[in-house]
């Protein structure tokens, strides 16, 4: 039996106005348990706290009811002080007797009445309370980044800076992402290379860094602060630590057909390749799709050409074990694929490219050296129309994406302008349905694109591209003119809408990560914590949880670093300890708690079980992961057989409480 | 294989010959259309609103026809392909106008746009397969560069006529392929060619059939061919360009030697 | 009929809901017809939305839609602007007295090789 | 019987979501916004926690009205569990109806932390309801009553 204090607080006139605060600690005095009662101005003072801590003491009180306001404000205050006295904190309750009773009621009567059957409520429950303490696990000091892109890089380096041990693993031969592929950066306009390149030299460089190029993430198991991951290095046939990166064999390899992904597919590279000149790790892959030496066995120029002996045909994929305390997700994005919008004609003719294409044939180091030359012939365009809003901001029952991609207004003005700077004999139109350009210095840099240096920004959508002998005749719409256009321009070029990488939903399944509709991870709150997942220990970083320009991205994965940094400097992680537990003897192992729980910290185990006849029998049984569980119950009422409860909320408490409400 | 097959008005009459190609073509290739019985207009061109029950009652019974024999039904025109497919699509999930028409024609049991509408392209495509087309063709037609218009009719809307991607299809293009010829691109081919305007402003046809086979003469072609009689006429009386206009069927007769 | 019943019949009978429109304009950047016309699809779906629906109804531009559904197909946001072009056009044809195509008119406009499609259709879309 | 009818007081359960309900209900407080002393709330941490047999219980032990409050869908704090609830609750309820519990008796509604007038004006209403239906004597247990 416990021994229950009961104290009613006054709150100064705010209770004590319309409760009769004397009648509801005498009334709560005569229930069951309850061996002291008091009320007091104001509870919550230092003074009433004091009270609080020595009636514990003289009473040998085991637990306590504070009638007061609502637990939202004071919970933890009185839980502190009853701890202080040496009462387990969670063996007091609160009756909240202020904001849902004094408050709303006008008749004294009916509110003493009310306040009553709360403190009944409360005492109740704390006859069923148990003490609980928090578990606690302890913290990996290491951090696993998900993608190397310019999120990835930025969030390792800040990590690697504040002293911990990073390690990013991603899916390509380089680190370097989408900004490797960019020719200039808007609204400053200086090289994306020469911002890039120096920090993808500085994550090589740093000693805490380990990069895992051309690796993917095959396995997740554990929890925040305890994560163990399988990560697979797959075979590049080259070995990493003797190639030099001299680039000998990729000028020697007689397969010269393979399209070449850097550059979209606008030129070709051969079958062994270091992606481009400043890659990191700067070492050399073979593509096994196009090696005539893996697909027949009958070449091995490399290996003949290869000083350094790098080149290992035999190779296998091979597997990492590790273990981080907290895992970042920097998966990055892609444009969309547009054969569904053919009206633009994209497959029909190689002069309607996408906005990225387009990077890559303005940049020096891509397939035209900088000229800007038409893909089909290789003349220069006199003519340039620009399509916004392809793919995006769609009503969702088509191909395209609800979502504004937000990047494509910025990045479409910085072409205009950027041709219109190079080459002054060339038209530039561009359709928008919006231009919308918030953003440091982003407005500035549209209206420069139109007031200098000319660009012809017409408010319309472009409904059909006409492939006609060399011309591409575009038909659009002039809304502000009333007009239908027909312009024969040399090229088109379509700001197609972004989409999360296609790697992404595998991998929050891994990490049992909520995404968005649109395969976005989503945020633990879009306002109060954007870079964090709800699933603890994952953190979110860049275009994964959703479109972002360049110093978004970057900012956003500094913040993203700090929340990891804060994770890792702590020696060991205090849990929540009103989560969920399973009697093992009730469980069957159904599964169904497993399936409702949204952060997968349920597992089953086998484990042997003493029979009525003594002998022992392996049974399937359900797990909860403390470090995991958030409490949020759902497990408890999809439980068939009653084997599921909760810490601090549990069936009998609540039904405790239910019955002391409708006595 | 033996198909129901409902030629509508313009395959009857005026372009008879087309008609008779078609039949012969699907015989050589080992297929028996079969005419339904009683087939009534379908009106030419489905109407939109929600509110025309009455409009859209030669179509039904055009399905149903082809539903109490449990064969596809196989049309040669676009236009009645897509107000068949189009009721049909109404049928089956615009559960007012089902309740309406199955009331007003006491169906019993009631009728809700059960059975296949296929245009004979598509027959050729999925019932026959164009590799057996390629193997059957006698004279292939080496050398041509054909342009495969396909109008409006046949692709749209797409999402109740699923016959082809509506902006890049390419059933055409692979029937072209299959007869040995080669296919052209050009973009102008789902453009409209300007319809019924054609009894009441000839201007407006002119313009339109004309920018459409000018594009087919940019692109290199030297014949077009068209699933639609409408389009067919258009293209040949307004497009205004040295530039022969086809039946598909036509081709195919010729391809089979027949 | 009340303006503001006659934008429900039109909104109803082509199930179209011009609020979905961002004025993009991509169904006139698409539409072949749009130099006959005087009123365009995108002003189509504001006008019925803004209750202009009488200037639309006098309006020439009714007849010159060839419902070729580019517009419809194209659409970003799925407002298929033909359909209430056709809705319109009917709110007009459906009155007394009120078709656009007569049939003691045909026989001037037919030639030989004409195929009776297009005067079926042709009525069928200027007369009731 | 006339007169006891006009002063019939019912008792009222209702479960809040820890999260948005809950607080929109102190909110509600805060605002000094009034609703009947009959309405008697039990916080847990998300509507999802609720049991059926939670409600069925309060009903055999003579509640009038049970109501249940949660975040709005798409809100949840832990993300997916008020849409648990949704399903759930409306199996329940026709459940109960079947059972002779009428359906006015059961609510769900969703409340977020910035909705407390919401919160007042429902139990306003939901009280107001449960009066006009009268004492529930359908599932009450004779054997809880002492």
């Amino acid at each position: 039996m416990q021994r229950i204090g009961v104290f009613v607080c006054w709150c100064g006139s705010n209770i004590a106005a319309t409760v009769d605060v004397k009648a509801v600690a005498e009334a709560l005095g005569k229930e069951p348990g309850v061996v002291y009662f008091e009320d007091y101005q104001y509870m919550c003072s230092e003074e009433g706290q004091t009270k609080l801590q020595n009636a514990i003491r003289d009473y040998k009180l085991t637990g306590a009811v504070v009638c007061s306001c609502s637990p939202r404000m004071h919970e933890a205050t009185f839980r502190k002080a009853a701890a202080k006295a040496g009462v387990n904190s969670f063996m007091v309750e609160i009756a909240n007797i202020r904001e849902q009773c004094s408050w709303i009621h006008k008749n004294k009567e009916e509110a003493t009445e009310k306040a009553i059957i709360l403190g009944r409520a409360a005492i109740a429950k704390v006859h069923l309370n148990a003490p609980l303490t928090a578990g606690e696990s302890p913290v990996t000091k290491r951090a696993l980044v998900i993608g190397g892109g310019i999120a990835g890089i930025q969030t390792a380096l800040d990590i690697a800076d504040a002293g911990f041990e990073v390690d990013i693993v991603e899916k390509k031969p380089t680190i370097g992402g989408k900004m490797s592929q960019i020719d200039k950066t808007f609204p400053t306009l200086d090289c994306a290379a020469c911002i890039l390149t120096p920090k993808m030299v500085e994550v090589a460089q740093n000693e805490k860094i380990r990069i895992f190029s051309y690796s993917e993430v095959d396995k997740v198991q554990g929890f925040v602060g305890n994560f163990s991951v399988s990560i697979r290095r797959k075979a590049r046939f080259v070995d990493e630590v003797k190639c030099t990166g001299c680039g000998l064999c990729t000028e020697k390899c007689p397969q010269k057909k393979v399209p070449n992904e850097f550059n979209l597919g606008l030129d070709q590279r051969r079958a062994i390749y270091i992606p481009f000149a400043q890659a990191v790790p700067k070492v050399a892959t073979i593509d096994p799709d196009y090696c005539t030496m893996l697909k027949t066995g009958k070449c091995g120029v490399c290996s003949k050409i290869c000083t350094a002996g790098a080149i290992d045909y035999k190779q296998k994929d091979s597997f990492i074990e590790e273990k981080y305390g907290a895992i970042v997700v920097a998966t990055g994005f892609n444009p969309i694929e547009l054969n569904k919008y053919d009206e633009f004609a994209y497959s029909q003719s190689p002069d309607v490219i996408t906005s990225l294409e387009f990077e890559r044939i303005t940049n020096a180091a891509g397939p035209t050296g900088g000229t800007l030359l038409r893909p089909s012939d290789g003349e220069h365009p006199k003519k340039i129309v620009f399509v916004q809003c392809v793919g995006s901001r769609e009503d969702g029952s088509g191909c395209g994406k609800t979502y504004c991609s937000k990047i494509c207004c910025m990045y479409t003005a910085k072409h205009a302008m950027l041709t219109r700077e190079k080459y002054p004999d060339t038209e530039v139109y561009v359709f928008y349905i919006d231009v919308r350009t918030p953003g440091k210095s982003f407005d500035e840099f549209y209206r420069r694109a139109v007031e200098e240096y000319g660009v012809h920004y017409i408010k319309g959508m472009v409904g059909k591209v006409i492939p006609q002998g060399k011309k591409l005749m575009v038909r659009a719409s002039d809304l502000i003119d009333r007009k239908q256009l027909l312009i024969d321009a040399d090229l088109v070029v379509l700001a197609a809408a972004i989409e999360p990488d296609k790697s992404a939903r595998p991998l929050a399944t891994m990490l049992t990560a909520s995404m968005d509709t649109n395969d976005f991870f989503t945020e633990a709150h879009p306002k109060l914590r954007p870079v964090e997942s709800p699933t603890a220990g994952i953190f979110l970083s860049g275009c994964c949880q959703g479109p972002k320009d360049i110093p978004e991205t970057v900012s956003q994965a500094s913040a993203c670093a700090a929340k990891v940094i804060g994770l890792l400097c702590r020696d060991k992680l205090t849990g929540n300890p009103c989560v969920a537990h399973s009697d093992e003897l009730m469980c069957n192992g159904c599964s169904t708690c497993e399936k409702v729980c949204p952060y997968g910290a349920i597992t089953y185990q086998d484990k042997e079980f003493r029979m009525p006849d003594r002998t022992m029998r392996t049974r399937r049984v359900a797990s909860v992961n403390p470090a995991v569980c958030q409490g949020c119950g759902a497990c408890t009422v999809a439980c068939p057989s009653g084997a599921m409860d909760l810490h601090g909320f549990s069936n009998s408490q609540i039904m405790a409480e239910v019955d002391a409400i409708c006595k | 294989m033996v198909f129901s097959y409902y030629p509508g008005c313009t395959l009857r009459t005026r372009a008879k010959e087309l008609d008779e190609k078609a039949r012969k073509c699907a015989e050589a290739l080992g297929i028996t259309l079969e005419e339904i019985p009683d087939w009534q207009c379908c009106g030419g061109c489905y109407p939109v609103a929600s509110d025309e029950i009455a409009t859209r009652l030669s179509a039904v019974r055009a399905l149903m026809a082809a539903k109490s024999e449990e064969r596809p039904l196989v049309t040669l025109c676009s236009a009645c392909h897509n107000v068949l497919k189009r009721t049909r699509h109404d049928l089956q999930t615009d559960e007012t106008f089902r309740d309406r028409v199955n009331r007003y024609m006491g169906n019993d049991p009631v009728y809700a746009g059960e059975g296949e509408v296929i245009h004979f392209l598509e027959m050729l495509r999925d019932k026959v397969g164009f590799d057996t087309i390629r193997a059957a063709v006698k004279n292939p037609l080496t050398g041509r560069r054909i342009a495969a218009y396909y109008g409006c009719l046949l692709l749209r809307p797409s999402g109740v006529m699923a016959f082809d991607d509506p902006e890049n299809p390419t059933v055409i293009e692979d029937f072209i392929r299959a007869l040995g010829a080669e296919s052209v691109a050009w973009s102008m081919r789902n453009e409209c060619c300007g319809s019924y305007m054609a009894l009441e402003d000839k201007g407006i046809v002119e313009r339109k059939s004309g920018s459409v086979l000018a594009n087919a003469k940019a692109q290199g072609a030297d014949t077009v061919i068209t699933a639609c009689p409408l389009c067919l006429y258009n293209l040949q009386k307004f497009g205004g360009q040295d530039l022969p206009v086809v039946y598909f069927t036509e081709l195919l007769y010729e391809a089979l030697g027949l | 009929m009340e303006q503001n019943n006659l934008k429900e019949t039109l909104l109803r009978i082509s199930g179209v809901n011009p609020r979905k429109c961002m004025k993009c304009g991509k169904c006139s950047g698409t539409c072949p017809s749009y130099d006959e016309m005087e009123y365009h699809p995108h002003e189509f779906v504001s006008m019925v939305e803004n209750g202009e629906t009488e200037k639309l109804m006098a309006s020439p531009s009714l007849y010159r839609c060839l419902t070729c559904f580019a517009c419809v197909e194209r659409c970003p946001r799925g407002v298929q602007p033909a359909k209430l072009i056709e809705a319109v056009r009917l709110a007009v044809i459906r009155q007394q007295g009120m078709n656009h195509l007569k049939p003691d008119q045909l026989p001037d406009m037919l030639d030989e090789d004409m195929p009776q499609q297009a005067l079926v259709s042709a009525m069928r879309k200027f007369a009731k | 019987m006339q007169v006891n009818e006009e002063k019939f007081e019912p008792t009222i359960v209702a479960f809040c979501c820890n999260w948005c309900s809950y607080a929109g209900a102190d909110l509600s407080g805060t605002n000094r916004l009034q609703y009947p002393a009959n309405v008697k709330i039990i916080r847990v941490p998300c509507s999802c926690r609720v049991n059926p047999m939670f409600i069925l219980r309060a009903f055999q032990r003579g509640a009038d009205g049970v109501i249940l409050c949660g975040c709005h869908p798409g809100d949840c704090h832990y993300t997916t569990g008020n849409y648990f609830t949704r399903r759930r609750m409306t199996l329940l309820f026709s459940m109960l109806e079947f059972l002779g519990i009428e359906k006015e008796r059961t609510r769900l509604e969703w409340v977020s932390a910035a909705e407390g007038a919401k919160f007042a004006a429902t139990m306003n209403d939901f009280v107001a309801t449960v009066t006009k239906l009268g004492k529930n004597r359908r599932l009450e247990d004779l054997r809880c009553k002492k």
